[in-house]
This record gives C-alpha cells, structure tokens and sequence, in this order.
C-alpha cells in the first residue's frame, strides 16, 4: 500500500482562495446538502439497515459528501446528470425527495424505481437525472451520447458523470471518454477517486497515480482537485462546465478522497490500514467547510445546529411516511417491460 | 416500376424516416463518408449532414451507449454494427442498459440496432453469425428478422418508430439477391406480426429470414410429390406471433420449425415448447427442427455448405413427416 | 462428520485442484486479500501467494481474456465474476475467443468461469441474473449449475480438469443454505450427467440449480395426494444427459420443465424440443414449463416473490398435468 | 484531414543510425521478409483474388511490412506473437509456411485452420503464434494473459501484440494494456497507425496526435517510431523487449506508417486524398531499406533481384501445391468443437 500516492497532505491542503467565490446562499445550500447527505445516509447504513428495514446492499459515501455537492449545486434544471454509487448529494440537489429515497431504499412502490430496482440506481426524467446501473462505467457512454444529443440539437445543455477509480478500468470508461473527446459533446466527467474500488487499492487497479493521468491518453483536460474542499471541487466543475459549455468538449476531473466506510454496509474494511482513515478524518469535508465559513463569519454555531434540527426533522418526516408506504403490487412484476400504449 | 432490393429497401426506409423526423440519426463506424461497409447508408452524410450521420470510433459498446443516452434525450438513434457478430462487443450495454431502462424507472430506450447477419458469404466464424437468440431470451428487447425487401422496408420504419429497443437483423446473403417492387406510399410491417409466404395443409413450415427462400424451394420441390407445405415467416422473433403460428399448426397438424442459426437453445425451442403447450392435441406427429448444427460458422465453402439447412434437408424432413 | 455448505464445497474443490496442479490459479476482482465477494477463495492469498491468487483491475473482458492467454499457454485458470450479472461485459472474449478457439485452429481453451448466480436475495436487476442460456446457446461452451455441495465440489474439480471452458453458475441462494458431508477422497461429478433426486412414476420435474429444491417440495406436497413426481437434477445444461431425460419421459410419459431462468429462450424450449422430437409417442400430455414470467428480476420482495417460480406453481401444474 | 498529422516528413526521415546495428544477416533476413511479404501479398489480392480463387476478403499490409518484420525478426522461438491483420510477416518469420498461407486463403484443409476460419486468422501453437480473431483488440487482453503466465512460472519469455489505430479505440485494448500494465507482465505493445480505419481517419478515431499518447494512462512508455524504418521498429522493439524481459512492464510502441491500399480488395479508398499515397510511396520501406543496405555496400543490384527470384519461385511452387490441396470434407464442419477425447 503506497501511503505516498493517498496522503491527503499531498493536496491543496486546506480549502484553496478561490478568486470569485460562490455566493452566501449558495455556501449554506453546499453545507445544508452535504450534512443531509450525511445523515440521510447514517439513517440508512446504521439505523433503518441494521433494523433490517432496507432490503439489499447498501453503499454510502461518507467522507466523500464534497464531490456530489461542489459539482451539483450549480447546476442549472435542463443540465442532465448521471451519478454513481457514492453521490447521494447529486440525488438530492436535483430533487429528489428523501421519501422517495427512504422508500427505495426500502423497496416501497413509492421508491423511485416503485421497487423494480434497488439502492442508488434511481432517476427521473423530469429532474434530468439519469439512473446509473450495477455495471460499473456504463453510465460513462451514455452521458456521452446525452451531451451528443445536446450537441446536434445546439441545446446549451452539459452533462455531468460520475464515476469511481476502479471504473476507469473498464472497457466502457475507455470508450465512452474517447468517443466524448472525438466529437466534442458537452460532458463532465468526475471520478471520486476514494483509493479503493471494494478491497483493491489503486495500485492494482492502475500503474498511474492519478486517475487524471489517464486524461492524456483522450485529449482532453485532466485535473486533479481535493475531492474533500466542496469549493475546489465546485470551481474546477464551474471551469469545465464554463469550457464545455462553449464546445471545447469534455474534462476529466479527478477528486481525490476517502472512503470512510467499507465497501458496503456488510464490509468492515479490514483491509484498509487503520492509520488511512485517522489521516482522513482529518480532512472530513464537511468539517472543513463548516470552519470555512465559520472563520469568515458566515454561519455561527448556532446556525449549524439549526441546519441538524432541520435535517433531522425532515428525515424524520420522510421515514416516518416511507415506512408506512406500500410495497409493490406483486402483480407489478409484468408492467413496464415494454411500453404499454 | 423499377425494383428495389433488400439492402436498398432499408436504406429507403430509414431516410424517409430522417426526412419525416429531425430526431431520427445514425451513428457507427464508416456510415459517413464511406457510406457504411454495405453502402446502406451511402448518400446520406450529403444529405443529412455529420451530426445525423456519426462516424464513430470502432467502440460497439459506447455506440450502443451513446444511442442509449441520445434516446433518453429524446432522440432516434439507429447504431449500425458494422457485421452482427460485432454486437457481442455492445451485449453489455445492450442487455442491461437499454434492455432493462423502462421496467427499472420507467424510461424508455427507443434505439434501433442494426446488424447485417447471417452465413452463405464465406464469412467464416466472426462474418457470419446469427446472434439472435441472444437478444431474444432478453426481455424488454425487441427482435425482428425480416426476408423481403417490402418487409425489410416496412420493419426499419417500424423499428424506428418503436418506443422500445429493437435489433434489427439484415441479412447479408439476401442484400443483393432478393428485390421487389415497392409500393411508393408510406407504409410499415407492425412488429410481431408474421406473414404466410405458402399456404398449404400437409405440414407448417415455421422460419425467418434467409431460410424463408430454403423452405420456399423445399415446398417446390414437395408439390410434384403432393406435398402441400405451409410456409411461415415470422418477420419478428421478440414478440413473435404466437396465434399465426399455433393458427397454421391447428390446421396442418404437422410442423417444421427451420432456422439457419445453430440448434440447442435456438428459436425453434421456444416454439417447440409453445406448440407442445398449447396445441398439443392438434399435433399428428413430432415437431422437427431443422437447424444449422452447434458449431461455429465454418468459413471453407464445403464446410459451409455442410452448416447451412437446405432445402434437400426440408424436403427429406418433410417425407418423414408426412409419413407418420 | 462435519457438514459442508455449497459455497465451502466451491471452495474446496478450488483448493485441492490448486495443491494438486500447479498450473491451476484464480483470477479476478477481489479475491486476493479480500478472499472473494462470498469468501470462495478466502484463505487463498496466503496459501498460494499472489501469483495464483490475482487480484484484478475492473475488467471483465481482460479477465476473461487473460484466462484465454494464460490457458493458451498451458494453464489452467479460473476466472471469477464477481457477480454472474457482469459477465456480460465479457460476453464478447467468452463466446467468440474462448468458444471458438479449438474449432477455428485447435487450441482449446481450459478455462473456468465462475459465476455467481441467482435470485432470491433481493438483489435486483443487476444482482441476481440467469445468464446461462447465452452460453448454453454458444457452441463450443460448456455450462454447468450444480444443486448440491456434492455436485459444486465435484463439477468445479470436473471443469477444472475439463479440456475446454466452462461456466460454472453457482447458485448464490444456495451457498449457505444447503449443506451435506461430502466424502474426504477426491471425486469428480461428470460434466453432461443428470442426477435423479427422486424417483416417481407420475410426472417427470427436470430442472436444475435453486429450483431442484422448489420440485422436491412440491413433490413432497403431492405425495399426499398421490401424485408421484420424479425429479431430475440436468446438473449440466451443455452437454446435458438427454439419455436421462429420455428416460424419464417415457418412463413417466408426462413431464414439467421448470427453471428460474425467464421463460422466452429458456432451456424448457431447448429440452421441449428434444422431447417432441424423440419420444412424442411417449407423451400423454402436453410439456409443461415453469419458468420465471419475461421481465428483468425484480428487486421489492413482493415482485421477486412473484417472479421466482414457487413449489405451488409446480403443484398447480402437476395436477393439471395428472389429470390430462 | 490533417496533413500535418499524417505528414512522413514529420517522423525521423531516413534511417536511424543505431548504435549497434545487427548483424548482417539479420539484415538480409529483414530485406528477405519484407519482399516475401510484399509479393505474397501481391499474388494474394492482385492475382488470387482476381482469379476467384480466394475464398472471403483479402486485407494486405502493403507499405507496412517493416513492421512485423522489424519487431519479430530477433524473436526467440519461445516468445509468443500475437499479431492482427496487416502482419504478414510475423507470420512468415515465426514459420508459417507459405503453402499452408495460400492454402488457408484458398480455403483448403492444409491451410492454417483447416478451412474452419479465414485469411489472416492464422496460428500455430508449436510456432508460438497465436491467431488474432476479428473483434478488433481482442487479441490484447488475451496477450496479457500469455504474458502473465510467463510472468507467474518465472519464464524468461515475452508476448509481442499487433494491433492498428482504430482497435484502440475498443474496451479491450484499455482493459488488456491496463492489466499488463498493472500486472506488469512481459509484453510489447506495437501499435500500426496507418492514419486510417477502413474509412476513418485517425482524428475521427481519438482527439490525440499520436497512438503513444494513450501509453500515459497506463504508466508505461509510449514511444513513435518510423514504422517504414524496419531498424527504426526494430531497435524500439529490442529495447521494449529487454526492458520487459528484466521485468520492467509493457510498452506501447507506435509505428507510423500508411496503408497503401484499399482497407480490403475491394474498398478504393476513394476517401484518401491522394496526395497522401504520393507522399507514403516516397518511404516506401523496402524500397528505403534497400537504399540503405545498398549505400552500405551490404546488398548489389544483382542481390537484390536473386532475392526476388527466389521468393517468386517459392511462391510459385506454393501456389502449385495449395491448389491442388484439398478443401476440408464436409463432415469436418462437426469436428473440434469440443476436445476429441
Ligand atoms: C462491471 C462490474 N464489475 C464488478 C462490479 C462489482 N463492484 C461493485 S462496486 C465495485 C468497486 C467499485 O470501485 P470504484 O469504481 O472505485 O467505486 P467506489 O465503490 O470506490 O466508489 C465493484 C468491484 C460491478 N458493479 N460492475
Ligand atoms: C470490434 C470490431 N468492430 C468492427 C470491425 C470491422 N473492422 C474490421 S477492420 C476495421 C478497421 C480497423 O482499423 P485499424 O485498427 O486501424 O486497423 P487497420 O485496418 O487500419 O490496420 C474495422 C472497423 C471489427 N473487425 N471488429
Ligand atoms: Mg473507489
Ligand atoms: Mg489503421
């Protein structure tokens, strides 16, 4: 395990100066947004899991809160994004309720996908928000044919894809990537480069030490940014948004980050070096960002503390009516497959 | 009036589609400049311009992809593989992503996927295959086979306008050789719908594509002898039309089930198994098969030759039948 | 003696073939330090070291590929899915590389794919897949489904020493559910031969993998009424025992097929047609399939419960059948 | 099109000076390969197939021949090659002979498969050459795992993999480069960019310059040689070849070069501006390579046109034999599709 290639140290180191910050609002949106990602994923991973309510597996993102919302948060509606097992903030900035993530995540007939599929895989056409499937890196060419589609009908439209290091093994990264470079279509590309694709680091997973070196090989901008500063993730989206936007085609960004848990809800990590997760501790993004603002006096103590009542007074309301939710009429099992006239 | 063929007839089909909707496109490897490596879309990068007739990179996984998301945008894509056999790279995409979109979130995928198949050209194993049943047994897909250049006309455009993914198999042998006149108005084939090529009482002999004309020279050959075959082409295999097929056997009694695809897990199982369940007490004798045998598709012609069913094979099949 | 689960069995067989041939090792995602997404290979690392044990990139198709180049060469890998579902991001190096191989210039291909298969673990979609008629439908392929801790240990020894490649579906539902003392030698159980899992007189129940156990219940429920089923386990799918099921048809002249699988191109139309074609004097009723309805797998309990065939549907239909 | 790109001028113009060049023989044996393959090529497309007498389609790898020449011709026999579809000579060198060739294109039962499969797709264990099939870059991940199993039993041999530009642009070519990369097994790389895949041009096919660059996200070195240089390939491939036998990974080597025909025999490639086959036939490598050996007094006009002879009469007596061979019996269609116990 080369601890060298991982050591948070090594990145920006605190949050970067950026020349012209997001406004006020949107700070306490990016705060408000990753401290409900939080929770709402506490909830899910160790109280309604362990109470055997969920059904199926269960993979969060704690730890990587930052990259969903810095990249999300400005997004504009027609924009499309298509998130990955770890970016439950995208979920939420583009709509999504927390009851109908609840009943998903319990299998409800008002669960996004009305129980035919399970966890993350949720989307909505009317949010431009596009389900990912298990196959990891298969949302990778179909982000590239969404911003093909906005190409050929001059809709100023971008689309933003997420995705994690051991993806970028896959043939689909390959191809999807270089295909998006070759025309030029409006896509973001963003990998939450946690360190670890379920127990394999990534130094079995690549012989680069950056996933953003692999950018070279399409032509396009690779960058690298610390994946848990909300705001420099946010502005290196901001730029390759800004560039996409006006047709010089798809950026490669790569958020270096943890994650603080293990693969999923039935993994203990055992296998990642204990000393990793106090060195990332340290940098939990949310933390961070709250001393941010803390320190430029944007929000007190008392003003975080609202935030937590707040979110958990909404969680509370949405499991509460999740719970009480329907599953699916078994009957539902033969709707759907094909369109019904 | 002048005669179209089977290649010509798809090329027409898909540009009155791109002429009656914007949102209608082609993309995959040499469709462009060249025209695609069996010219079906020659003349069309003039006319409709390189953003509706993509030249992609050889990237059969992201060209399914790519065609996924555009539809979820709104658009008609139509992905050409430039031989079927290549469609093995896309299977993923194909099958788990397109395949599965609606009935995980309600989001159709309307692409169409064009595959020219099929042996009888000295293909060998990767030019020549009939990877149907792949996409058969996977629901939420459609599949469509058609034999006559009328069909292969009437089902692109159907294809087209289909709310579902559809894989649309050209066959290759069929490109040049076979030809019609085509009515000039505008008309489709309905996917699921099979069409009687022979009406006859002996026995029913249920097939598609290319083995259509195998079946046709067999009942030929069977009349001088008295034996009145039925000639079925299903046209469509996802759906497939289940009550013209169980109508023929209700009446002949008898039946062949012929394809040019290799044998154990072919179509004609399903139909076997579709027949012996619901019209079991119609039959007067086993259903046959008549199939490529389960190798790979040889390239040498004697080999070749060996592979494909012919109409020799029905003939005898059917004397056997008969006589039972 | 101690019971063995099905999962230690895999395990087992894996570890012995290992001790006993040097050129046999694993590869895959995962199953070096993490012992494998089910724990199959745990312990492995340590014992064989690094080189037999081969954590791997998220690659499928490189997987599957690199088990082709190291079989080529003499060894003899076995090559995981993590899940069964992603084996179709290998489907193209599976059946063109790995399938065609021997045919196209007589090198065959010893490789073993491992696959965890299945539903009934809320997995959904993308975790709880079937795929085995892809390969079943590929000549030059190999497949078997073991039901039992006996048939996983022997098949996956039996496909390791197997000259060409196999894919070995390991039941997930089954890896801690079903236990039995295996013997302490070494044993194999013959890729191609069915099992009878119990003798009867009435109707025969072929099937395989999780739903061996679905037939014997509804066979218990039977016995009540006097309704003897036999029950066969086909244990291999390609080649299968058609010996054993010819038997058992005209010993019992009726016959249910049942599988998880989905119903369109499933193995029942395969075994069908076999049925029709060579014992149809033998039938006295029409065959009868049991199969999962065509949709992807559902992941809410209410709709998996739905989907999966049930020991009452097997109930249902063999009273039907009886009464033919 | 960008001339620039395609433009020889750009490359290493001329020969290179090695510092050790081979020895003489080897040289001859070079100059003997590519001629052998040019006129084998030449009978194949211009005189067979025109005559009827092939069976399927032809692609020939006239102007490249310094390339699977260059890279196999100091092979040890235990090295493994795995070549693609313009590499006549790798097959030549490794010891196909040309009666099985004619036969196999003719479709007969001694030809390299027996008749089971057609043109290039040619191999022979007992020659080390594995047989390439048509997907494009299968053959890539197949070769990292013929090198891995040198790799894991501690043989001192490599795997060399052929492939063009376009096959880069598949899943399998990431994924199989990755691997060996990661894995860090004995295989060289070796890229044919002839600017072209069928009907598209390299900028259609990736938004880089030059196939090496895509060596970058694999953490190996990419290196660009003259590919109608056969010393220029044949150095690049010697040092790859030793830095991978001491166990330093793979290389991706690119060889630029033209392909000066059709992308089979019956394409005209109607779509290549023509200037650029006037620009290629300038460095035409055998023409080039007898200019070299020539000027250094290694080879006389009367050498040159001795060689000729012989490969026209080894041709010829191949073609004799091949068409007289049998094609395969029809039953064969049944056999090796499982081991014949
Ligand atoms: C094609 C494919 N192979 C294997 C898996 C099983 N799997 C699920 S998540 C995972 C690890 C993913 O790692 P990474 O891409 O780094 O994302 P992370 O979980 O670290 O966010 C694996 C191997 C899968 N989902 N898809
Ligand atoms: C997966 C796949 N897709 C498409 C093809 C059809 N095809 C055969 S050769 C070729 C072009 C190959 O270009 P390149 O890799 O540059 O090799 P070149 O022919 O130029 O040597 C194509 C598209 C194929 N053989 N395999
Ligand atoms: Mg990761
Ligand atoms: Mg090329």
């Amino acid at each position: 395990m080369n601890l060298k290639a991982v050591n948070p140290q090594a990145l920006s180191g605190g949050t970067i100066q950026l020349t012209t910050p997001p406004p006020e609002k949107t700070l306490h949106s990016m705060l408000y947004f990753m401290k409900l990602t939080r929770e709402l994923e506490f909830r899910i991973e160790r109280k309604l899991y362990r109470q055997g309510k969920i059904v199926g597996g269960v993979y969060v993102g704690r730890g990587q809160e930052a990259i969903a919302v810095g990249a999300c948060i400005d997004l504009r509606h027609e924009d499309v994004v298509c998130p990955s097992h770890r970016d439950m903030g995208a979920f939420l900035i583009r709509g999504m309720s927390l009851r109908t993530i609840f009943a998903q995540y319990m299998a409800r007939k008002t669960g996004a996908t009305r129980g035919k599929d399970g966890n993350m895989h949720m989307g909505d056409l009317n949010l431009n928000l596009v389900p990912f499937i298990s196959m990891l890196a298969d949302n990778i060419p179909v982000a590239t044919g969404i911003a093909l589609s906005f190409k050929m009908r001059s809709q100023d439209r971008v689309a933003l894809c997420f995705f994690g290091d051991g993806a970028t093994s896959r043939g689909d990264f390959h191809e999807g990537v270089n295909m998006a470079a070759v025309l030029k279509v409006p896509v973001v590309f963003i990998c939450n480069n946690n360190q670890y694709a379920y127990s394999t680091p990534l130094e079995r997973q690549m012989a680069v030490a950056n996933v953003a070196d692999r950018a070279e090989a399409y032509g396009i901008p690779g960058e690298i940014v610390d994946g848990n500063d909300v705001l420099a993730v946010w502005d290196a989206v901001a730029r390759a948004i800004e560039r996409t936007r006006i047709g010089h085609g798809p950026t490669l960004i790569e958020c270096k980050t943890f994650r603080m848990t293990g693969h999923s809800a039935h993994d203990d990590a055992g296998y990642v070096p204990h000393e990793l997760f106090e060195l990332w501790e340290e940098r939990d993004p949310i933390k961070r960002f709250e001393r941010y603002l803390s320190e430029r006096g944007m929000i007190t103590q008392g003003g975080i503390e609202e935030i937590d009542k707040r979110i958990n007074r909404e969680i509370d309301e949405a499991i509460q009516i999740a719970e009480k939710d329907p599953f699916p009429d078994p009957e539902d099992t033969l709707k759907d497959v094909y369109h019904e006239g | 009036m002048a005669l179209t063929t089977y290649v010509e007839a798809i090329r027409q089909g898909i540009w009155e589609e791109m002429e009656k909707d914007e949102r209608v496109f082609v993309l995959g490897e040499d469709v462009g400049i060249y025209g695609g490596a069996f010219k079906v879309t020659a003349g069309m990068l003039e006319r409709f311009g390189e953003w509706r007739i993509i030249d992609t990179p050889i990237s059969e996984s992201a060209i399914v992809g790519a065609a996924i998301g555009a539809a979820l945008m709104g658009m008609r894509p139509i992905a050409e593989m430039q031989f079927a056999d290549f469609i093995a790279c896309a299977f993923d995409q194909i099958t788990n992503f397109a395949a599965k979109s609606r009935y995980r979130w309600g989001a159709g995928v309307p692409i169409v996927i064009r595959a020219p198949s099929g042996g009888g050209v000295h293909g060998g194993p990767f030019h020549s295959q009939n990877p149907e049943m792949y996409f058969v047994h996977t629901p939420g897909l459609k599949v469509v086979c058609p034999s006559t250049a009328y069909d292969a006309k009437g089902l692109i455009k159907a294809a087209i306008r289909d709310p579902d993914p559809v894989i649309y198999f050209e066959h290759k042998y069929l490109y040049r050789r076979i030809k019609e006149e085509l009515p000039s108005d505008d008309f489709i084939v309905p996917i699921g719908k099979a069409a009687i090529r022979r009406h006859g009482t002996d026995i029913s002999v249920i097939t598609y594509g290319a083995m259509v004309y195998t079946a046709l020279e067999a009942a030929k050959e069977l009349e001088k002898e008295g034996i009145d075959l039925e000639v079925m082409d299903l046209r469509s295999l996802l759906p497939f039309d289940r009550e013209a097929v169980l109508d023929s056997v209700k009446k002949t009694n008898k039946v062949i089930l012929l394809h040019e695809d290799t044998r154990i897990g072919g179509f004609a199982g399903e139909l076997a198994s579709v027949i012996s369940e619901e019209a079991f007490e119609y039959l007067d004798g086993p259903i046959r098969r008549i199939t490529a045998p389960d190798t790979p598709v040889p390239y040498s012609p004697p080999l070749e030759e060996f592979f494909l069913p012919k109409a020799s094979d029905v003939v005898r099949v059917a004397r056997e039948l008969y006589a039972y």
